[in-house]
């Protein structure tokens, strides 16, 4: 490839839309990421330490309700625009008023269609003001302000493509109107997408002057590609050429950490699957050492626990290994020893395709017959119509506190509640209620050291429930990268930038 | 003497094409009520995909709220004849909505995926026939002899064989060790966006606009797909030619023309082959809607962006517009082609004229 | 072949015309099928290469010497040897005895799809053809309809839309195939349609379901089962292509299609996962494709 | 007792615009044990007339009356098998696929008659063939034994009436003797009533008492066979007829003698 | 009679034989006769071998069939040594071939004006427009009323009379001297059988050459022809004058004269031929 351009294989498949606001995944995200900025910029080598983006500085008053944000000057959006804070304004309240998946974000802290008006306001174009309707960890409250779904559009420009008050919806899912490093060329689903180096971004000229994303969904493709200098990253790659890759030393492989994991979900609706003894039974069903040095090499890191590596409360604690007998013991005890039947849905793809079979395989020798059907069934796991379901979960904050909103509360069980954006609820598993209190707290708890305990005892609370949800993998996305290729660094909230990218010859 | 059966008897689909204008009101209600079939299909299918077009639009993580919005912004609170209604007047007016995952409408999406398909399915066919037909009527011609033989086993290999497995081996081979192929994909990435898309086929756009380098590119990736659609589709055609021939060759008149003193190459070539022609054009027809099936499992494998992918993406992801749109396309087509083939064939044989 | 005393006389006694049995009389004619498949080398191989596939499938568990669905990672994707003849795959599964398991899946699909499809098509076609008129429109209608999906895309709707499985999957390839069944059904019930003997047989008084079940199937017949083996071969390309789509059979089943793409991802490393059963799929259509066009030499002299 | 009763027959193919009358308006009557002749050139209504009175052509107007019981378009099984109909190709009046015994069963299936084995053996010994021909089949059958095996499939129900559509024509004139002495025979045995069709008037003269001769879906004469053996018929192109079934007449060798003996 | 003693044709003791699965089959044996410049009949039963016999004479029979003759001299021309090549040039412009059915004996997507055409082009290189002059004339010599537009239709717009009077001008246009003609009235009316006839007829005597007629229709050989082979089961079983052949000695011959209704000589019941299988021996 020339040496001012990047390529990057990718699988497109799931990239629907590039409207921030509207975006739920990964490579969606890291496209949103270079096209647009937000006020604040966590740092992939430093995760919990957020940094000034287009926010130059900010303030948070006494009661911790309040955050004031200085908007940086000079800076322009690809129309030319400047950048100000009542684009800000705008772009919060296009986020939470639209409501859709990743408004969440800004939702779970007590934003809404009805308070944004009044909880966020720009009150010149330099400063914008952030009240929270309750007090929250600080942290948690810049964190979102640094995500994807917080990134800010140019408001004038939009206005000219708004339609029928759709907040230039129709007009965000393919175009740009953003101020970041690059602006978009051309985006052709499942195909590719071009995107060129910003003249006038803020913090200089982009060294890429293009970036190519191709539709690359073959592993084996990639590998190939990447192998032949055809594509310089690469990002759906299976374990084993990742392996393979990495032997021949042409590429570096990283190993981008996310706050998610692999997790299997036995629904508490079902008797046999509510038993406690039973839900023990399937930590003891997984072959830990065997996925982790296989297909799960590359994709995550053996993690019991349920708040991610990395994070305050986290433990390395490895209480289960594979154990057939134990297995068989404890379904003996909970009154199943023949074993019994269940359907269990798996999602399709490496390695989640893969974890299933190994299961199916372990639970057959401990007695569970388990009619295994890979394919898209998450409509059937939100609606609490499944027996097993595996997938992994992917959250973007640095923080403990997003995994455990969805896997350890659950306000209320009862099907007609619809607490459907939490697996917990998914799962009908009536978290303990002291578990979920302490979750509650933590999030509220604003002094640093108390909240570090608090997580370390929720931490082992969950392990001891038994908990429906059962994790065995820690989440990791990894990326293939050329060695000529300096400063494409994987972002854990996946904000990965290009704008930090050099080649060497 | 005896009741002699015509030889159409066991002609496939086609009849004579209706002569009074009368019949072409009916043919075309025929085909009115084939597509609206296919439509009618299409969509029960469609909604009896697992796959949740909500969840395909908000995405796992959303809340109920979010999701209960969305599901009614898609108008999937409705019963599904109103869907289908609603959908039927739409596409009247032309309109075939919008993709839940290009979010661009599906009508904008097929002009840019089918010429990818068309371009490779013709080509295809070229070569399938090119190649397919001269060995079919040597094949007759010798029948008994060791090339009939080959010609057999190549045939058949080639409708036996795995596509998918076929590209991949191909792509391993041809690719991975030789490097006498690109990986996939219409042109090189750093190729795109130099050429104007004009008919969205990118050999006559790139040559329209003078873009040779960019025209060799987008040759050199066809090649592949291509040439193993094509072998598919000269297995058949071969196999074909040579049973017309066959068929042919044991008429009557073929006695008459070697009576007459006439050589090998003129009872071929000028008196059978004539006679073959317009069951070999519905051949051809056939074989290039049979094509539009091989391009979902190569266009997989060689990530071509052609109306196969993008057909089974729309499938597995319940993206309901896009799977209707090209259904209807694909119907639309197959019904075109074999008309045309119908009103060719009228041309071509004196018995229908 | 030897002749020996015995055998030569069975010979004989099958080759006579002078038959004295209604069951002399239909050996006679199976035994003059066997021969003249013996005497196509090609045909024959494909009969070879089936019959061996039935022996394989029904002798899986013993010709299998590893379990096929045990895993072990600590084995994973081993090249072939002499332990593990076609080496293991991504879980430590022993290749080859997933090759042998999966001829009971390739053979139980083709099997369920053809008995599903044979009646079916036979009766819609031969209905129509004999029928005639508006029964006839319509039939032929909604064959058509089926028809103008292209087989792949229809078979991939209806999986989807069943979701995965090897029932489902037989009934969506069951979908694709029956409509060239009966366009087939119907044209053969054409040309037979005014013979007279099916004329005579009216004109003594049968009844439509007797003159399409006693005169008509034997006549179809050979043609529908020439098609039929010819289609099994479309059948196992169509359940591949499903199963390398992610439809089709689930795991553990081993099934060649699925075995194949699923191998696609270790390609480089482990080309075998891909090779080996792509081979058998290979094999296994080629040897119904040359059964069937043997039979069609064979049984149904017209085609040539 | 007259056995077959037509009166104003006429028979059409197609609905509507395309309706085709084949068969113009004709009448004649059959006795019992007669048999009547039908002769004329390809495509003049000939097995149009046999089809309607079958009960094949169901497009027909005017009055049937068979066997003293006037017919209607649709017909009862017993009414069906008071007449049987002798197709003139051997080669595809008899299902390929069914052994000669199926093939005389399956009329007895249909009318659930009893004694099958026996009225099967009774046949074939009527039309003079081997019983043990029951297990061949048709391909290995020469086309004299298969059209007396259509004899057979006709008598095995017992009928009054043969319609005998061109039974020899396809046929070797060796074999075309026999199966007319069979014929010949079964009438008078059985007491048969034929309707016999043919283009060649020699073999009509031979069997028939009477012949209609047809032009173009009517009849130009009714002549006896009297007047064919005495050559005394009236009507010009019956006279043609008769010259063919002669041979040929050179054009030549008349004008160069223009008298040949009679 | 004109010159029946120029013989044209001497065939001797041809035999053909087709390889089956059940052996080999001799479908002609033995066969010896000439042809002047005559009308010669074949006649016998179906299956007798007649067509073979006629094919075998212009090296058409099936690829697999095996002819052997100890003489097969056509003019100047040893037939059997012939190559394929100097076949090429004999068949249709020498010798010629009528077959049965014209509805299936021409090709169906051809003019009838191209087809024959295609012989005089291709035996005497005639110009297209050479070739379409003579076609038409040859079309009118057939009685064919309006040459100019027949020229130009295709076979299935045309009558089973009219086809089959255009193979014989296809036939007859480059002038061979041996026609072969296959049983060309069986599939025509009356009527049609008499002008098609008296055409050939006139052809052949007029141009003076030879014809091989091929039937199985004893009244029509007997007034058409001047000689008459009858062949029974592959062999000729006896060659007599038409004229002589109520005289006929052979009891085969006889028999089959005897097994024929007539007009003119009713019986009451006729005659059934009694196969002797002292006829297979000769
Ligand atoms: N099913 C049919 N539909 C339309 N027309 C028909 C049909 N059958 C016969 N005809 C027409 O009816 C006319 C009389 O046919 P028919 O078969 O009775 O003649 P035929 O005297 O028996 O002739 P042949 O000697 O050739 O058997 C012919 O012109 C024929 O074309
Ligand atoms: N291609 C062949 N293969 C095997 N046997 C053949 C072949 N062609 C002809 N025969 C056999 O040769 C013999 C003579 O056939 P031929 O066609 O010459 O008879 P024919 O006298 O012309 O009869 P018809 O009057 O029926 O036309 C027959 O017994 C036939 O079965
Ligand atoms: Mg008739
Ligand atoms: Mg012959």
């Amino acid at each position: 490839t020339p040496k001012d351009e990047l390529v990057i294989a990718i699988m497109m498949t799931t990239m629907r839309g590039l409207d921030p606001h509207e975006i739920n995944q990964l490579e969606a995200a890291e496209v949103v990421a270079n096209l647009y900025d937000r006020l604040i910029a966590l740092p992939p080598d430093n995760i919990a330490d957020p940094q000034p983006s287009l926010a130059e500085s900010w303030t948070i008053s006494e009661d911790g309700k309040t955050f004031t944000f200085k908007i940086r000057q000079g800076v322009t959006f690809h129309s030319g625009n400047p950048v100000t804070a009542r684009d800000v304004e705008w772009s919060l309240h296009r986020l939470v008023k639209l409501g859709l998946a990743p408004s969440t974000d800004l939702r779970q802290w007590g934003f809404s269609a009805k308070n944004v008006d009044e909880l966020i306001r720009a009150e010149d174009d330099h400063t914008l003001v952030l009240q929270t309707p309750e007090v929250w960890n600080p942290n948690l409250i810049l964190y979102s302000l640094a995500s994807y779904s917080t990134s800010i559009v140019d408001s004038v420009f939009l206005a000219t493509k708004e339609k029928d008050g759709d907040w230039a919806r129709n007009y965000l899912q393919t175009a740009d109107a953003g101020s970041g490093p690059y602006s978009l060329v051309t985006w052709r689903s499942n195909q590719l997408l071009i995107a060129d180096a910003f003249k006038d971004y803020w913090k200089g000229m982009p060294a890429m002057r293009r970036v190519y994303m191709g539709h690359v969904p073959e592993s084996s493709a990639q590998r190939l590609q990447i192998d032949a200098g055809d594509v310089d990253i690469a990002t759906r790659l299976s374990s084993t050429d990742l392996a393979g890759l990495e032997r021949d030393g042409k590429v570096t492989v990283q190993k981008v950490p996310g706050f998610g994991f692999y997790y299997l979900a036995l629904n508490q609706k079902d008797e046999i699957l509510s038993n406690p003894k039973v839900r023990e039974a399937f930590r003891y069903l997984i072959d830990y050492d065997g996925l982790a040095n296989s297909v799960m090499k590359y994709y995550g890191t053996k993690q019991q626990t349920i708040i991610p590596a990395g994070l305050p409360g986290a433990s390395d604690a490895m209480p289960y290994k594979l154990d057939i007998d134990t297995a068989k013991q404890l379904l003996a005890e909970a009154g199943y020893p023949d074993g019994f039947s269940k359907v269990y849905f798996a999602q399709p793809g490496t390695p989640e395709s893969e974890v299933g079979i190994s299961l199916q395989n372990n639970a057959a020798k401990a007695g569970i017959k388990l009619d295994l059907q890979i394919g898209d069934q998450i409509g059937k796991f939100r609606a609490r119509q499944f027996e097993l379901f595996s997938s992994r979960t992917g959250e973007r904050l640095p923080d403990p506190h997003a995994v455990l909103q969805s896997y350890a509360t659950n306000a209320n069980n009862a099907d007609d509640s619809k607490l459907a954006g939490l697996v917990a609820w998914r799962s009908a598993w009536d978290v303990p209620k002291d578990i979920q209190d302490m979750v509650i707290a933590a999030a509220h708890e604003t002094d640093a050291e108390k909240r570090d305990a608090l997580y370390a005892r929720i931490n082992e609370a969950y392990l001891r429930a038994s908990p429906a949800l059962v994790t065995s993998f820690q989440r990791t996305d990894p990326k293939a990268v050329r060695n000529e290729v300096k400063g494409y660094v994987g972002h854990p909230t996946w904000l990965t930038r290009w704008d930090t990218v050099t080649k060497s010859e | 003497m005896s009741i002699i059966q015509t030889s159409e008897t066991s002609a496939p689909r086609k009849s004579a094409l209706p002569k009074a204008a009368g019949k072409v009101v009916t043919s075309f209600v025929v085909i009115l009520t084939t597509l609206l079939g296919l439509m009618m299909i299409t969509f029960t299918v469609g909604r009896m995909v697992p796959a949740d077009p909500v969840i395909a639009v908000i995405g796992d993580q959303a809340d109920q709220a979010t999701y209960d919005r969305v599901y009614k912004e898609m108008g999937l609170d409705r019963p599904i004849y109103v869907q289908f209604a609603g959908y039927l007047s739409d596409v009247v007016h032309l309109d075939f909505g919008q993709s839940i995952i290009t979010k661009q409408p599906v009508s904008k999406d097929l002009a840019r995926v089918f010429p990818a398909t068309i371009e490779l399915a013709t080509l295809a066919t070229i070569i399938g026939a090119g190649l397919g037909i001269p060995l079919g009527v040597i094949a007759a011609v010798r029948k008994g002899t060791w090339v009939d033989h080959v010609a057999r086993v190549v045939g058949l290999l080639g409708y036996s064989t795995p596509i998918f497995w076929l590209g991949t081996i191909v792509i391993l081979v041809f690719y991975a060790y030789l490097g006498a192929i690109p990986p996939g994909g219409r042109i090189y990435l750093y190729d795109e966006g130099i050429v104007q898309a004009r008919t969205n086929f990118i050999l006559i756009d790139s040559a329209l606009g003078g873009h040779w380098d960019v025209f060799r590119s987008a040759l050199h990736h066809i090649i592949a797909p291509a040439v193993i659609l094509g072998y598919a589709s000269m297995a058949y055609l071969s196999r074909m030619t040579r049973s017309f021939m066959l068929e042919q060759m044991r008429q009557e008149y073929i006695l008459t023309a070697r009576a007459k003193g006439l050589g090998q190459r003129p009872i071929v070539w000028r008196h059978a082959f004539r006679n073959i022609r317009v069951q070999l054009l519905t051949v051809i027809a056939l074989a290039y809607c049979g094509l539009l099936d091989g391009t979902v499992l190569i266009e997989t494998v060689f990530a071509w962006p052609g109306l196969g992918s993008y057909l089974t993406s729309a499938l597995f992801f319940a993206d309901m517009n896009a799977v209707l749109g090209s259904v209807l396309l694909i119907g639309i087509i197959s019904i075109a082609i074999n008309l045309l083939s119908d009103i060719v064939y009228r041309f071509i044989d004196p018995r229908t004229r | 072949m030897a002749k020996s005393g015995t055998f030569s006389n069975l010979h004989d006694w099958l080759i006579s015309e002078e038959f004295t049995s209604a069951r002399q009389a239909r050996l006679h004619s199976i035994y003059l099928a066997w021969l003249s498949l013996l005497a196509n080398p090609l045909a024959f191989a494909g009969f070879a290469v089936v019959f061996l596939l039935v022996v394989v499938a029904a002798l899986a568990p013993v010709i299998a010497f590893h379990d096929p669905f045990t895993q072990d990672f600590a084995i994973a994707l081993q090249a072939p040897s002499s332990v593990h003849w076609f080496g293991t795959d991504e879980f430590g599964r022993d290749v080859f005895s997933r090759l042998i398991y999966g001829a009971r899946t390739t053979l139980y699909i083709t099997i369920l799809v053809t008995v599903i499809v044979a009646p079916i098509g036979f009766v819609i076609g031969a209905t129509a053809g004999y029928l005639g008129g508006w029964v006839d429109v319509v039939l032929m209608r909604i064959t058509d309809i089926f028809l103008s999906f292209p087989s792949l895309v229809l078979a991939l709707a209806f999986s989807a839309a069943l979701g995965p499985g090897i029932e489902n999957a037989v009934i969506a390839i069951a979908l694709t195939v029956w409509p060239p069944i009966a366009r087939l059904a119907r044209a053969e019930t054409l040309t037979f349609r005014h013979a007279d003997f099916v004329i005579a047989a009216e004109l003594q008084g049968a009844g439509t379901g007797r003159i399409l079940l006693r005169h008509i199937v034997p006549l179809c017949a050979p043609s529908i089962i020439v098609r039929l083996t010819l289609n099994m071969s479309s059948i196992i390309l169509t359940a591949a292509g499903l199963g390398f789509l992610g439809l089709g059979a689930q795991p553990p089943m081993a099934e060649w299609g699925a075995m194949a793409a699923s191998g696609r991802q270790y390609l480089l490393d482990a080309w075998w996962l891909t090779t080996v059963p792509g081979i058998a799929i290979l094999t296994v259509s080629l040897a119904f494709n040359l059964l069937g066009d043997g039979l069609r030499d064979i049984m149904d002299p017209r085609n040539g | 007792m007259s056995m077959i009763k037509a009166h104003h027959l006429a028979v059409s193919y197609g609905h509507g615009e395309a309706a085709l009358k084949v068969v113009k308006d004709v009448s004649f009557e059959v006795q019992k044990g007669e048999t009547f002749g039908l002769v004329g050139e390809s495509g003049c209504g000939k097995s149009t007339i046999l089809g309607a009175l079958a009960g094949r052509n169901k497009q027909w107007t005017g009055t049937l009356e068979i066997d003293g019981e006037e017919i209607g378009q649709k017909r009862t099984r017993s009414q069906l098998a008071k007449q049987q109909l002798v197709f003139q190709d051997p080669f595809g009046s008899i299902h390929p696929r069914h052994t000669i015994g199926r093939t005389l069963l399956e009329p007895l299936e249909i009318h659930g008659k009893d004694r099958r084995q026996e009225r099967i053996e009774k046949v074939l010994t009527d039309v003079g063939l081997p019983l043990n021909f029951r297990y061949r089949y048709p391909h290995q059958l020469s086309g004299g034994q298969r059209q007396r095996v259509a004899i057979a499939r006709a008598l095995i129900l017992e009928p009054k009436i043969l319609l005998l559509d061109e039974p020899t024509s396809a046929l070797d004139v060796s074999i075309q003797a026999e199966i007319l002495n069979l014929l010949k025979d079964l009438r008078e045995r059985e007491q048969l009533t034929y309707i016999l069709v043919s283009h060649d008037l020699a073999v009509v003269a031979h069997l028939c008492d009477r012949v209609a001769i047809m032009q173009s879906g009517g009849f130009v004469e009714v002549a006896t066979r009297q007047q064919l053996l005495e050559n005394t018929v009236e009507h010009p192109y019956t006279r043609i007829l008769m010259d063919g079934s002669r041979g040929y007449v050179s054009e030549r060798r008349k004008s160069d003698s223009a008298a040949l003996p009679a | 009679m004109a010159n029946t003693s120029d013989t044209i044709l001497t065939v001797e003791s041809m035999s053909v034989e087709f390889p089956t699965l059940s052996g080999v089959t001799t479908a002609v044996r033995d066969v010896s006769f000439s042809v002047g410049r005559e009308k010669i009949g074949i006649i016998g039963e179906s299956g007798s071998g007649k067509s073979t016999t006629g094919r075998a004479i212009m090296r058409l029979q099936p690829p697999q069939a095996i002819v052997e003759a100890s003489r097969m001299q056509f003019e100047d021309i040893d037939l059997l040594t012939a190559t394929e090549e100097e076949m090429r040039a004999i068949r249709g412009r020498r010798i010629a071939m009528i077959l049965q059915d014209p509805k299936y004996s021409l090709n169906p997507v051809m003019t009838v004006g191209e087809q024959i055409s295609e012989t005089v082009i291709l035996h005497e290189r005639a110009t297209p427009k050479e070739a379409r002059s003579r076609t038409l004339a040859m079309l009118e010599r057939v009685n064919i009323r309006d040459p100019e537009r027949v020229f130009d239709l295709y076979p299935h717009e045309v009558s089973g009379g009219m086809g089959q009077r255009i193979m014989i001008s296809m036939m007859l246009i480059a002038q061979p001297s041996l026609i072969i003609a296959d049983e060309p009235t069986s599939a025509l009316d009356v009527t049609v059988r008499q002008q098609v006839l008296s055409i050939l007829d006139d052809l052949v005597v007029e141009r003076n050459i030879g014809l091989i007629f091929i039937s199985h229709d004893l009244n029509l050989v007997r007034s058409f022809c001047d000689r008459v082979i009858i062949m029974y089961a592959g062999r000729v079983v006896e060659t007599i004058a038409a004229a002589d052949l109520d005289q006929a000695q052979h009891p085969y011959t006889r028999g089959l004269l005897n097994a024929l209704p007539s007009l003119d000589n009713p019986k009451d019941r006729l005659e059934v031929l009694r196969r002797d299988p002292a006829w297979l021996e000769n």
